[in-house]
């Protein structure tokens, strides 16, 4: 096991695609999505009718080492604040197989 | 204006599953229609509404008349914007303006659907084109909104804006592309086409509509509540904006010459709102504005109103000065 | 008994699809009908069999003996969870109990439907009335169930239970509200609607009810492994008491003087248990109550058992009693 | 960024209104709603068929300063005690956007 | 050869729709059918399908031809891996090798159901055991793919490996499971089945059909770009082992003596690949193989050149031989 | 509140009956899982279409105590290996109920 940073984003679906785009642009070698969640926050009750397609979320989860966390985060920055969203950081231990 | 002609279209299996909704939605059953089959129920009315479309426009060319009628129709796709964006602007902050601009001058497919079921049930008959005329109502006022926004808008020097990708979302979005492209589909295929998926786009079609309604009704119902917040300017501007522009489309249609169901149809593209490829759009290209502002004025207010009391009314109307 | 009533029974595609997921099961295939789907045919089959009701109520009024029928509808709702309750009080815990009880004395929206594809396949008419008798039936249950538990229960100061709440829980939820809701349309219609929503709403439903019944195997067969931990009571519970119910529905028929269609949809709802409204509203109302006792008796033995001896059993004994 | 509490919580479906409107009544800033998956635990397999709606759970998480995890933990922890469920409270980081 | 038969074989719905979906991901649309959407679709095609194949046989039992018919086809499912693992390995690491053998000695139930399709249209029959041919050629090759790779890869002692759970998914994974399934179901219940199933399992599935062939236009699309790593020799592969596996297939029938409409099939079902029932098990069975050669292969040339150009080719030669 | 450990496995979908198999064999108290994920990995791009069934993941939580981590890191291990995926492993809070 080593130590690595998981990194939590919860934003707009509508902005996953670029957000993946960015993501692999800056060359994390991972993530996973979780493609419809549904939430609350400051941008009022989300909770992801069909028909409009516009109050979904989306969380994606990117484990990586400590030195890529910066990088990430600039990446997700300016999407979460134009569109909203999280992001969370926090440690864990990666089990190498 | 005669009552029966209001009844009438209220007995309509899917116009009665749509207050269904909204009353669970009021009485607090947990009813619901899960994700995705809304989603499937949507894809499914397109298609078939763009299929139909097709074929029958591919029983007779264009003439001139139909020309003018699409010619009218990205008329009224560009100009409603722009009006209502002018209204609006006095009232509210920029971003809510361009967005509900857009909401107003692009279509709601559903609407139309559900008017063509209010023709058939009298037994009037319209035209193939008219669908085309709702493909190309879609995306225009998505631009003008945008374009109104971003000239008035001070900071609108932000960098993670692209025309191009706002193009894409305009003309290409899921839903404007699936009716376009079926459109194309029954164009090609015609009458041999038709025989063929008739049983599932044209048979079945009332009981999916029927619950697509369903769930708007519990949709629009659960959006009733932002509506609050959004006040009464907006109310009434969700009510007066639509018949405004019924009442310009009827006009339209006069001059033109259309067959009354025509002109029904074009005044329904011209009153009915966007809550699909609108807010997708606006979300992307302008996420300062605020959706739960444009979405529950198109959806839990315009849309009901269009096909409660607007199909009749504006029949009603064409029928007085047809005659 | 004629074995080829049986047989006749089991030869209806939707019955075999059921054995078809049962074998899947026991043969681990890996065949699954993913979710939401499964949801989705039984949200149809309650609104096309609630619909397809109302338009024949619509067709007649309520007579003398249709009122009968409803108010022994009501009584064995309300009779057969007192009852079981009392009976199974003595061999478990108080929550199991009463939750077990409000299984028996709701019904099976899908039993119904089976019975009434076997009435079809056989010419025998039903009114549509019945379907009204059902909705009344699937909620009493609940409160009884609920009711009993609290009045024998010690700790039954619990300050999260809301009587409101239950209340809207049984008469509201999704379910019961979409079959009255659907009957009402339908009602209200008539035939008008009937023929705007028959494709869909008819003609594809034993397809749809294939679908269904092949998921029902599927989780049949899942859960009969709780069973085993259930022991022998409860499934002897499970066979005996829709037995008892329905011969008890069948001699109220009878002193009724319901036709044969008729009475043997009744009597099917006295047999039947629910899978749906009832776990749903014991879970929140008696979490005590452990689901994999009153789920897999319901699903797994009493609803096999109904569709495939009950239903030619039940018609033999009326046969014989009409005669 | 700045440290913060991440709650997790995973309980029955059918208790999800309830939840959520604690958690708005005591004046949780956000949260994010994961509101189909399954599970084993003390109450067995939850396998999440649709036919009863039963075995259904929900997954919800709660970004919250310290100070506020104490609330959401008692107002969650009646409905775990009643229908089952986890609790879990981790640190993170949050990123200032 | 005719072009009009091209042309003819393009103008289907389905076949458009599938283009459709091609052109959704060229343009960059956001189109999407969600999950679980397709599964659904496929899920009804394959009950469909092998439901009406049963009824089909329930009409006369297997003759002589019929069981030659049978016997080629499982021969074609064991020697088509056989020989293109050789060819294969010569090129690629012995996973991938296996792997894609696998995947051509089984077939695509859709290729054979787009076929059904162009012959209705044409007006040829065919028979019901076809059905039956295509179950028993969906798992032979499974098998052989992987004892092909157990006895040539060297560390084939892998502990987690169990012959036991590879027959199983082999024989009974959910797709062949259904297929067979709805094969006997249709069998058993014969003509009275198909009159209660029709609507559903037939009137609708044009319709169904079109959306699962637009879907399979949006993903093969996708996949497309992953072949370009695949390289040109992988490209040549799934065009041409198609072609020669038609080869064979319209000599073995014309052998056997089978009418056109029968042999189309047959020739059809040899020139497919499977991209269902194969990815799955070779995933479990040979995790060391890349699903991303051996899925755009079938998916994005094999099966989009068997439906455009295949089906009217191969009938093109039959109606050659035939004559 | 007592501390436990969080394990969560991402791995290919199929995979998932025999993972869960172990997890019960070596006796874990529960799981939960999130059946459909997506991701990026060394394995490429696993967006989830439906037609194929190879191509989507499955997200699986464990909460377990800090002794019983070894054993199912052991037990996941192997399919890791051969099958792809995550697994990670952090610290948290189990709220007592
Ligand atoms: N404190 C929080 N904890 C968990 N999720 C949150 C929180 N705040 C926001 N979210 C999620 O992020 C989405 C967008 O947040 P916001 O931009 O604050 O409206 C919400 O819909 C939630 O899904
Ligand atoms: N140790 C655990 N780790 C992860 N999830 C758990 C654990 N225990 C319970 N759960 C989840 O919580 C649900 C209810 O748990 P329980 O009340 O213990 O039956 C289960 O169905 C799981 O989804
Ligand atoms: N660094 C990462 N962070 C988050 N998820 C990952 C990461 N690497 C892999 N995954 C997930 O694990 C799956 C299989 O990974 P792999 O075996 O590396 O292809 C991917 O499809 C992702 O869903
Ligand atoms: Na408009
Ligand atoms: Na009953
Ligand atoms: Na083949």
């Amino acid at each position: 096991m080593k130590p690595i940073k998981k990194i939590e984003i919860i934003t707009d679906s509508l902005e996953l695609p670029k957000l993946l785009a960015r993501l692999e642009t800056i060359g994390v070698a991972g993530y996973t999505v979780i493609r419809e969640v549904t939430g609350m926050g400051e941008r009022g009750l989300r909770a992801g009718d069909e028909l409009t397609g516009v109050f979904k979320n989306s969380y994606i989860i990117v484990a990586c080492p400590e030195e890529e966390v910066s990088g990430v985060v600039e990446a997700v920055r300016p999407i979460l604040k134009r569109f909203g969203g999280v992001c969370l950081v926090s440690d864990a231990q990666w089990v190498i197989h | 204006m005669d009552a029966s002609l209001i009844v009438f279209n209220l007995l309509n299996p899917p116009v009665l599953f749509f207050f269904l909704g909204l009353l669970a939605v009021t009485l607090k059953s947990d009813l619901e229609i899960p994700s995705p089959l809304p989603k499937f129920f949507s894809l499914y009315l397109l298609m078939a509404i763009g299929f139909r479309g097709g074929v029958e426009l591919s029983h007779g060319g264009l003439n001139r008349r139909m020309a003018l009628l699409l010619l009218a129709a990205v008329l009224m796709a560009l100009l409603v914007p722009l009006y209502s964006f002018f209204v609006l602007k006095r009232r509210m902050p920029l971003p809510d303006a361009a967005a509900i601009a857009a909401t107003y001058g692009s279509v709601s497919a559903v609407t139309f659907i559900t008017a063509t079921s209010f023709l058939q049930r009298l037994g009037i008959e319209y035209g193939g084109h008219l669908v085309a005329a709702m493909a190309l109502m879609e995306s225009p006022a998505i631009i003008v909104g945008v374009l109104l926004f971003r000239w008035f808008a001070k900071d609108n020097g932000n960098g993670d804006f692209s025309w191009r990708e706002l193009f894409r979302d305009a003309f290409l979005n899921g839903s404007v592309f699936l009716i376009m492209g079926s459109f194309a589909i029954g164009a090609l295929t015609g009458d041999t086409g038709w025989k063929a998926m008739r049983p599932f786009a044209d048979d079945i079609f009332k009981g999916i509509l029927a619950f697509f309604l369903l769930d708007m009704g519990l949709v629009a119902a659960r959006r009733l509540g932002d509506l609050r917040r959004a006040g009464g300017f907006l109310t009434a501007f969700a009510l007066l904006v639509p018949i405004t522009n019924a009442l310009i489309g009827i006009l339209l249609s006069y001059l033109i010459g259309l067959p009354k169901g025509d002109a029904l149809m074009l005044t329904v593209l011209c009153a009915s709102a966007s809550y699909i490829a609108v807010p997708a759009a606006m979300r992307l290209a302008i996420p300062e504005a605020n959706p739960s502002l444009y979405v529950p004025m198109a959806l839990a207010i315009t849309f009901p109103f269009n096909i409660i009391a607007g199909l009749p009314f504006y029949l009603y109307l064409i029928n007085i000065l047809w005659s």
